[in-house]
Formats: structure tokens, C-alpha cells, sequence
């Protein structure tokens, strides 16, 4: 890119801390809690100098107590604070489920909005460097699947940066979840997706808007978050072969941004969807169905998806390589897709 | 202790009124229920938890809040919920179902929340205290001297959240009260079958901070060791278990078949009614006549009959509506 | 039906006890863990007369304590017994989510199948009678979502007895969800799908196949317990407008029996797929995308589904009413789905 | 108390041998991780959470302990593992991932499984605990004397599974020892600020049951408190609480910047380093000599370079395996 314009590079864990610290800026109301948040800085970087700056008091290392800290950000919401509270893998759901689906995300029903969960809950997912099945999954679905929730899951520095800002704000509760590969930590593999422009200061990026993330004319790929970027590898691949991808960024679980996935559709007539998820259930089926239902004579290929298969991320690396899936995967796919 | 008369006739009420409120609600909620039972029949479905003789727990702490500090309780709420002031006409009306309710009819009996005396409720056991933990945290943040009530059954102290909690409210030295309701089941499971060790006020130790036990229902005891825990609280000194022996007159839940309790147990604990020991009380040291609480039972009928004169009243949502309130 | 053949009825609580009445008895390694199973016999009536007969030792009430008794039933697995565990409410699994799916479910993967967890997990589910947001749902998907088990949802008695008979003796992990409608319970709606003819002694009804309830010939309705109810209803309405509905029984969440959908849809060309939970990622979406995928030259309309709008399950009767599906949604539903 | 010679040089041999296993395997790691870290890299990617200086709070329990007996640990379980007797090879290559492992290369360094000494582990914090006490109830049941020994760390105990379990544990007078290795770090977070007690022993009260606190790793009084421990269990009366502090040399996974510690720490705590304790012990009182070490030390060195040579040469499994294993 051009050196003239003067543009800031920011890794995805850095944009993450840039959004809590402008957000604690201006709402005193606004404060951190999680395992390893403080002196850490958060073990995938999300908290990286907030303590230095706002001390104990607002970024709050907690002990092993998940239902304790994140049940408490319950309470603290219905005092009209704003926690932000850190779930560190979201593999880890299973230890506070309850308190997340059940009471954040159902008070505001049951009350009729009398009270409201101005909550946000950030969490690791992600696979792809061997830390096996308790600590490899995305659950992308798995918080989908659960009404009273907002689901995102950004793939660059930039939206993860905006989106975490309109997730702090928001009056909902929201699942905010980061992808470890995503964050550009110097102890992880580097790649280039984890570093991207961030505007300095305040924006805001929709909570429920997918992204074209490259337009194309013969095949719309979605995904999200790491399956974005093999996606957009794949699209330059396939490129060199004539076939052209547009490539949706998903960005927001639930709410579905359906129009423009649909509106792709209704361009290239062909639909391949890419998750790092469990098949079953999944994001694959839900946006599969989607085209069952909104743009059956669109389609003029059975629609395809590729998922994880339906078994725990396994710790070898030469196992897991073969049940997440790549640029490789995808371009596979798309061929046959257009052959089909 | 000394006690004074007008804290005591505060609880007399309070106790009584929602004693009359679960009374007018066994009735109630058996309309449409008869002669078959079907819990999902009648002006008031689904699964009821009363109260009857519990009451001690909820007003002998109570009586020491005010509308800035919070109460969380379980699934079995309404004394509560009639102790911490919640306002019976907009409760009564959730639990008829009603568009008037606190929750627009979508919440139901486990469910009411209440912003102006912050009170909540909800269906999982145990997990109303890390809500107060949380309210405790903002109290703190904000430098007030406000607490937080928990509410709890003697069965909901071995769940996980009972200890995730407690130790945070020791470890962050945060104004919470923790109020274990023993009425010596959870459900079918007596408190023997459920529970290592006696009582849980023992269960301090684990986190550094006082238990109280309150042996028999003792609305009076209730009152003193609720005091030295909201004291405590407000002084920033940290939370405190109290333990209360207290008495289920009904079913776990209104047409529970109780097979697995003498009937005769309910009855012996009838013979010992909290309200009744509390009005002799008040009689005997003169401190008010049967005169007395004539008017005051008066003035509580009436609240209450006015309260479910307005639930029965009030519309009902539209169907449709069933979709507004996910997200605001 | 004749009464001369003699035939023997019973309701899906009694169906459930005896199921598990057979297995202890003809292995020691068998027992029970739950909230009020004993002398309450469980509060769905699953294990109903069974502590008189087994006693404290294989029928044990456990402390308010899931994830204390349903992990513990890792290590009796460990051990070699055959723990059968009862989660009250399917609403209460967030407290005891990880012991599910990151440990029963898990265990045998990532020890290579060295250690087997022949565990059954029964839990009930199910709403239409007002108990509100956090003891009505089904989560279906939420068990389908998750690798490493294998999740069930039978709707007659005698397939709650063929069923159960088959999980408990399955060496893999088995969720067992049975729906609060269909026990036959005294305190509860009686409907007539609650009692049904059910064999004498032994039998096993396969865990991963789908039932035709009902052949027809003009549209396939897919459903699972309440909502194969519902269908068989609405078909019943719609054969009198001449209207020939084939109605297809899941019974298994996962796996998914595609080939008894597929040759249904192969047949009937339409499909509509009912569900009692959750909208967003859930059954619908997973059998339309099923469609998407593999029968879409077979579709002459556009799949259709019922489910949850992605709402709380609300309390008041008319709003739950509202929300989830029924005879007349589905009766009209088909209409629209003919004329599409 | 007088501990036998066979006892101290069996817990030597384990100490030593878990220590030189982890020296091994602190060099194994970072192959493929430079010039840069990068934790998916090499021929040991993932996590890597290391026990140097922990080896008391295993050998000292292990030593009273046989493969009848059950043990969890969590995911720091090298230890542990050693201790309990697993097999080395299959151990070694299930962290190399390669087919030969105890899981097929599927589960890792944290899901090491052996049946035949009834060994596990995971990495969810405190949920081990569960599966001992599921283990001591098969147990129970069974009318054997065997034990389950669920090990974990100070912040484990924090846990909501940590309350259920010993109450479950307690209730049932399940033969299970829950040792807490207390090396004053949950990852960056100390032990003063995740904990509201002093020593989880205290915690002991809460179900009625008896807590021992170990003082400054020592091998010699974490075996006797385990003897009591263990005997108490198999005698059938019930669990026990054993919290032992302990050293954490390393970080809390290997890459850990540990800018939260005083390098200082580790350099005090290796001073004090457990192994030459029990070594210069043995010295002193005769019970062996420098030469039956130099043997013992061979020995080991040569178990533990046949188990890594084992997993060095193993094949990797096949990619398609990973569709395997599933369902049985
Ligand atoms: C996590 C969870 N497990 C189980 C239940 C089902 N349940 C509702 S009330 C109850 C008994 C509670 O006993 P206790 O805490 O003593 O309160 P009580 O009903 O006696 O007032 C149970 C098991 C639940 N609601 N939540
Ligand atoms: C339920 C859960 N929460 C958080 C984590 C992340 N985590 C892994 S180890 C660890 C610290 C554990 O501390 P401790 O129990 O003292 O064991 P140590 O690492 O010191 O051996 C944390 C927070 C986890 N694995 N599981
Ligand atoms: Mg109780
Ligand atoms: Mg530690």
C-alpha cells in the first residue's frame, strides 16, 4: 500500500484494548473483569495497559470463579454499570452457561425491559496450534442458537475495534468473541490478517452488518473470522483460474445480516459456506438453509458447505489439519461447486 | 435484644401480608384446576412455590433495607418480595400473566423484578447470588453503605455458585448477606441427604466471615442477627452467612403429592406459626392490642384483595407482543 | 383399536421406568443418579417404583449439585459402571455444561476409545404449559451442536422404553431427552399421545433412525415429539381438504437419519420441518440445509419451517401459545407450501 | 514420624525422574519455537504447562497409593502422572502426538488417560474432581478399599466444582484425598487475591471433614499427612483435604513472560529444591550413598531418554484418523 497517505497499523489484540480504553474514557460506569485481566493484560492481549492506566478498581482480575464473576456482572448491570467480563477460552462456557443464557440473556425479556443487561462478554476462540479439545473450539452456534443474545465474532483489527466499541455501548447484551490467531501475538503464528489499519479515536462498526469482503461474480464464499481469511487465499488462487469469489465476512452470528448474503446469491447463483465450527448445526446449515428458503431458484448448484466434521479438535497437528479447513479445502470446493 | 414495637409490628405486617397473599394464591391458583389438576390450566399456570411459614426469613432482614439495597431470591419469592416492599399490584399482575405486571406478563411467578426496591428473582437455584455479589460490587465501587441480600434454600447451598460467590464477596470484602432459608427440604431430599454438614452458617470458615444460626423460626433471633449482618455490611467489614431454621407448610411446589413426608410434620410446625408467636409477643408486653392489629390485618386484606382485584382486572397481553422485549 | 388382541397401554413416564427397571436388573453396573429419583421416583415419573424395588445404593437422590453428580459419573464410567443420570429440567444444563460436552463427550476421543463413557443422560424438556423462560426449552441443538454424543428425543412410549433400553446399553455417551407433555403425568395436560401400546420385556428400537408416523404422498412434515404430535394433527385436518401429508418422526437430534428424509423428500417434493425449540441454528435449519445440500433438484417449493421465533419461552399462556408451533400453524404452513 | 527407606527412595526415584522428564521436555518445546516463539510450532506445539518443583505434592501421596487407586489431575499433570506409576512411552508420545501415544496423538499433554493405573487428566480447571469422586463411589460401591486422589491447584478451589465435589465426597463418606498444590499462582494471579482463606485445609469445615496444611514442599510431611489421608479412606471414614505449598519454577505455561513475579521467586524457591532435600536426607542418615544415587540417576536418565526415543521415532498418525474414535 502507498506510504504517502499516512495509515496506523494495529494488531487485533491492540485494536481490542484501544476500544475497552476509549470506551472507560468516557463511561466512568464501564470496568473489566476476568482471569488474567490486569497485570496480564489479558492472556490474549484484549486488556493490554488498561491496568496500568485505571488500576484495580476498574480492570479486575478475579479468581477461578466463572459463574461467580460473570453471575456478578448481572448484578452490577442491574446497579446500571456496564461490565465488560472475560470468558479467557470460550471453551470454558460450559462452567457458566447459566448465568449467560439463562439470567443475561433472558432478564431483559422476563422484565419486560424494565432491566436491561448492558454487558459484554469477550472470549477466545479458535483452533489451528494444537491446544487440543478443551481449547481449539469456536462454539460460534452453540450462542447463536440462544435467543436474548447479540453473537459477533470480527475478523480485522478494524472491525474488531469498531464492533467492540458498539458492543460496550450497546444496551444488549453481546457476545464479543476474538479469534486467538486473529490477535497478532508475538508468541503465536504471525500472519498478515492480524495486523490492519485502525483509525485512531472513536467509530463504531454495526453489530449485525456481513462485509464483502472481496466482490466476485461466479461463486459467494461465506465465513467468518479465520475462514475469511482462507476464503479471501482461496479467492486469489481460483482467480489465476478464471473463477471469481465473492467473499462475505460474516461478522455477526446472530443477528444473520441475510440481505447481504442473499443479495451475493442473487448474483453468482452459487453458495459455499466455510466455518471453523462444528458441522452439525452449525453456521454452515443455518446459512444453507437460508438459501432453501429465500433463494431456492437463485440457486443453480446444490448449495456446499465445509465445517469441522463432527469430532472434538484433536491435538496432533496432522489431525487437525485435516478437520479444520484452508485455502486448500476451498479452492477444492469451489471447483466442484462450478462443475456442479 | 430490645426490640423496638415499631420494627416489630413492620414484620408482624409484612409476614402477615404475604401469608394472606399465599393464602388468597393456593385458592387462586386452583381455579381451573378442578376437578382434574393440570398445571398448565387456570388463571395462574405453571409450576407455584409457596411460602407459608417462611416468613421470618424474609422480614427478620429485611426490616433493617431500604429501597437502595438489593434483594435477589429463588424460585419460592414472594415473601420476599412482600418483605423488601415490592409494589403487589404490578407482582400479582405477572403472576396472573397479566400485560400490567412487573414483566408484562412474560416472567411469571419466578421471574418478577422490581427496579424501584431492587428485588429480583429467578428459576435456577443458586444462581440469584453471584446477582448479589454483583449489586454488592457496584454498592462498593460507588462508596455507598448499600447491601445485598441473597435469599437462598438449604438444598442451593451445594450447588457450585453458593462458593463461587462467597468467596468472592469475602476475598473483595463486599457488603453481602447471604440468608439461607433451611426448611429442611429440596424438594423430596431432606437436608441430611443433601447436606455434609449441619447447618451452613459453619460454611463461613471456608471464607473467613461469620455464620449466624437461627434455631426454630425465630423471628425475633432473625431480627438480631440480621442486624449485626447488615451492620456489617454497611460498615464495609464484609459479608455473612445467617442460617435459619424456617418451616415449609406446603409442597415444594402446589399439587406436589408430598409422599415423601409425614403429613403430621406440616401440622406440628402450623402449631408453632411465626406470626402468631410474633403477635402474642406484642400482646403480652403491651406493646399493641387486639384492637391494634384488627385495623392493621384490615389495612392488609385490603392491599393484598386490591392487588389481585387489579391482576384479575388487567388485560392480557397481545399474542404478538411475545415478540417485543428481546432486545430493547 | 380391537380389544381382542390383547394389548397392553402405557404412559411415557411408566414406558421410561420400566425400560430402566429392565436394564438394572440384568446389569449390576447399572444405576441411577438424580434429583428426587428416589422416593419421588423422579418429578417426570422416569423412575417411578424403582427405589422401593433397587433402594438407596442404585437409586440415588443427589444434592442440588449437577455438576458434582454428573461428573461424578465420569469416574463411575472410568470405573466401569454404567451410571444412568438424571438432569431435572434440559433448562438447568448450563450449570453442568462442561462436564457434558467437554468430558462425557470428549473422554473417549482424546483417549484414542482407551476410556469409554457408557453414560446416559436423561433430562426433560418441552413447554405449553406456562412454566416460563427457564423450564420450557428443548435445546435440541444445543446437545446436536457439540461431537462425542449421541442425542435422542423419542415421542412414544414405545419408543421411550426401545430407546432408553438401547442408550443404556450403548457404550458411547447418550442424552435422552424426553418430553414433559408426552409422560402421561396426572398433574399434567393429558393428552392421548402420552399412553401408547408398549411390548412386555425386552426390546431395543435403533438410536439414529427416523420413523415414517404417517405415509402421504403431497408434502413431508418433519417434526420431533410435541411438534410430530402437532403434525399427525394437522395431517389428519389436511387429508379432509385433500391435502396428503407424510410425516416423518426424528427421534434421533443426532445423528440425523438423512436417508429417511431424503427418500421422503424424493417423494413428496416439499418439506416443512416443525420444532418446539429455538429458531436460529436449530433443527429447521439443519434439515432445510439438508435439502440445500442434497435434495435440491427434488425441491418443487421452497422449504418451509416453523419454530421458536429466536424469543424467551414467555410465561402467560396466550404469548407461549403464540410462540411455539402448532395443528393450525402447521395446517397452514402446508396450504401455503402447496400453492408455493 | 518414621518413613521408611523404601518409601524416601521410591519418592526420590519419581521426584527425579518427573524432574529430569520436564528438563526434557522444557527443551523438546522449544524446538521449532526459535528463533521465534510460536506455540503451534515444532515437534510439541499447544500448551505446555510444566511441574518442576511440584514433585513432592505427588510423589509424597503417590507413595501410599497402587493401581487400584484412581487419580485426576488437571492440566499441569506430568507429576502427577509419574507418580502414579503411567508408562512413560505412551505418555512421552502422546505429547509428541504421534499414534503411539496414550490417545493416538488426539489428546495431548493435557488428556493423558491409563487405565491400568487408573490415571486422567484435563484441562477445565477443578473438573477432575467430579470423576475422583465418581471413582471413590464405583469404589463404595464395590466394597473394595481403593481410593481416588483428585489433585489440583490453589485456584482450583475457587471452583464451583471444588464445593460440590467434597460435599458429594463428604455426604456419601466417599474414600477421596483432594490435594491442593499451592504454588501461590492461578497463571498471573496470586494466591492472596483469588482466595479469601489462608490455606483451602480450612475449607475442610465446611463438609466436616479433616484438612492437613504442608508447609514449604515438604516431601517428608506431605507423606505423612497422605498416610493418614489414605488410611482414612480406605477405613471407610471418609475424605480429606491435604493443601500443600509448593514451587513453581517455570512459568505457568512455557512462553509465559511472567512480568506479573519477581525472578527473584524462582531462584529462592529452587534454593530450597525438594529433591536434594530428600537426597541430602538419605545422605545424612546413612540410609543410602552417593553411589547408590549415581545408580538410581542412571536408571532414570535411561527410562526417561527410552520413553522420548520412543516418541521421537513413533509415527504420526494418519490424517484421516482424526475421523476415528468418536463413537466405539
Ligand atoms: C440448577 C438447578 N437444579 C435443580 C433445580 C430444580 N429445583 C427447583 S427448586 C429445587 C429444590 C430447592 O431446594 P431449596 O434450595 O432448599 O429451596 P426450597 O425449594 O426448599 O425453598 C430444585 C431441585 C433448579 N431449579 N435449578
Ligand atoms: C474453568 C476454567 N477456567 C479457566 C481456565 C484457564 N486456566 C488454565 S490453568 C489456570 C490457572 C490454574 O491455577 P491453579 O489451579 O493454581 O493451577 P496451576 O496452574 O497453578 O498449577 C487457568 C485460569 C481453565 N482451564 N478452566
Ligand atoms: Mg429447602
Ligand atoms: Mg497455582
Amino acid at each position: 500500500m502507498s506510504t504517502k497517505t499516512k495509515v496506523r497499523k494495529l494488531t487485533g489484540s491492540k485494536a481490542m484494548a484501544e476500544a475497552i480504553d476509549i470506551a472507560m474514557q468516557d463511561d466512568k460506569e464501564v470496568f473489566v473483569m476476568g482471569e488474567d485481566v490486569a497485570k496480564y493484560g489479558g492472556i490474549f492481549g484484549s486488556t493490554t495497559g488498561l491496568h496500568e492506566k485505571y488500576g484495580d478498581e476498574r480492570i479486575m482480575d478475579t479468581p477461578i470463579s466463572e459463574t461467580g464473576f460473570i453471575g456478578a456482572a448481572v448484578g452490577a448491570a442491574g446497579e446500571g454499570m456496564r461490565p465488560i467480563v472475560e470468558l479467557m477460552f470460550v471453551d470454558f462456557v460450559g462452567v457458566v452457561l447459566d448465568q449467560i443464557y439463562n439470567h443475561i440473556a433472558k432478564i431483559p425479556y422476563m422484565s419486560g425491559q424494565a432491566v436491561k443487561m448492558p454487558i459484554t462478554l469477550i472470549t477466545a476462540v479458535g483452533g489451528g496450534y494444537s491446544d487440543a479439545a478443551q481449547h481449539s473450539q469456536c462454539l460460534y452456534a452453540t450462542f447463536g442458537h440462544l435467543p436474548g443474545m447479540k453473537v459477533v465474532a470480527p475478523t480485522t483489527p478494524h472491525d474488531l475495534k469498531g464492533m467492540l466499541l458498539a458492543a460496550i455501548r450497546d444496551d444488549n447484551p453481546v457476545i464479543f468473541m476474538f479469534h486467538k490467531t486473529l490477535q497478532g501475538l508475538g508468541w503465536m503464528d504471525q500472519i498478515d490478517a492480524s495486523i490492519g489499519e485502525v483509525p485512531d479515536g472513536d467509530y463504531i462498526v454495526p453489530l449485525d452488518k456481513a462485509k464483502v469482503a472481496r466482490e466476485g461474480t461466479d461463486v459467494t464464499i461465506v465465513g467468518v473470522q479465520m475462514m475469511t481469511v482462507e476464503a479471501l487465499k482461496a479467492a486469489k488462487i481460483l482467480e489465476k483460474e478464471g473463477i471469481s469469489c465473492e467473499v462475505i465476512d460474516l461478522r455477526s452470528i446472530k443477528p444473520i445480516d441475510k440481505e447481504t448474503i442473499l443479495t451475493s446469491i442473487g448474483k453468482t447463483h452459487r453458495l459455499l459456506v466455510v466455518d471453523e465450527d462444528y458441522s452439525a448445526y452449525g453456521i454452515t446449515s443455518e446459512i444453507a438453509a437460508l438459501a432453501a428458503q429465500e433463494a431456492l431458484y437463485d440457486l443453480e448448484a446444490p448449495v456446499k458447505t465445509l465445517a469441522v466434521p463432527d469430532v472434538p479438535i484433536p491435538y496432533s497437528r496432522v489431525l487437525e489439519k485435516f478437520v479444520i479447513p484452508d485455502e486448500n479445502n476451498i479452492v477444492e470446493a469451489v471447483k466442484e461447486l462450478m462443475d456442479s | 435484644m430490645e426490640i423496638d414495637k415499631k420494627d416489630l409490628l413492620w414484620m408482624y405486617e409484612k409476614m402477615k401480608t404475604s401469608r394472606y397473599f399465599e393464602e388468597r394464591m393456593e385458592t387462586a391458583y386452583l381455579e381451573g384446576k378442578q376437578p382434574v389438576f393440570n398445571i398448565g390450566a387456570g388463571p395462574v399456570p405453571g409450576e407455584m412455590h409457596l411460602s407459608n411459614g417462611q416468613e421470618p426469613a424474609a422480614a427478620g432482614i429485611c426490616v433493617h433495607l431500604t429501597d437502595n439495597d438489593t434483594v435477589t431470591a429463588p424460585h419460592r419469592p414472594h415473601h420476599n418480595a412482600i418483605a423488601k416492599g415490592v409494589d403487589l399490584k404490578p407482582m400479582t399482575a405477572e403472576i396472573f400473566g397479566k400485560v400490567t405486571g412487573s414483566g408484562k406478563g412474560k416472567g411469571g411467578h419466578m421471574h418478577l423484578f422490581d427496579l424501584k426496591t431492587k428485588f429480583s428473582c429467578g428459576g435456577i437455584v443458586a444462581a440469584g447470588m453471584p446477582h448479589a455479589v454483583g449489586a454488592a460490587l457496584a454498592n462498593k465501587k460507588r462508596g455507598t453503605d448499600w447491601v445485598a441480600v441473597a435469599f437462598i434454600g438449604e438444598g442451593a447451598a451445594n450447588a457450585g455458585a453458593f462458593h463461587e460467590s462467597l468467596n468472592l464477596a469475602a476475598l473483595w470484602k463486599l457488603p453481602v448477606i447471604v440468608v439461607v432459608e433451611d426448611n429442611a427440604w429440596g424438594i423430596s431430599v431432606a437436608k441430611s441427604a443433601s447436606t455434609s454438614v449441619p447447618s451452613n452458617d459453619l460454611r463461613g470458615a471456608a471464607y473467613g466471615i461469620p455464620g449466624h444460626l437461627v434455631k426454630d423460626n425465630d423471628p425475633f433471633e432473625m431480627y438480631r442477627v440480621s442486624k449485626l449482618a447488615v451492620d456489617r455490611a454497611r460498615k464495609g467489614e464484609g459479608p455473612t452467612i445467617i442460617e435459619i431454621e424456617t418451616y415449609r407448610y406446603l409442597g415444594h411446589f402446589q399439587g406436589d403429592p408430598e409422599t415423601y413426608r409425614d403429613p403430621e410434620e406440616a401440622t406440628g410446625l402450623r402449631a408453632k406459626d411465626p406470626i402468631e408467636r410474633v403477635k402474642a409477643y406484642l400482646l403480652e408486653s403491651k406493646l399493641a392490642t387486639e384492637k391494634d392489629f384488627e385495623t392493621l390485618d384490615k389495612k392488609i386484606f385490603k392491599e393484598v384483595d386490591e392487588a389481585y382485584e387489579f391482576a384479575i382486572n388487567s388485560d392480557l397481553p397481545k399474542p404478538e407482543d411475545a415478540l417485543n422485549d428481546v432486545f430493547c
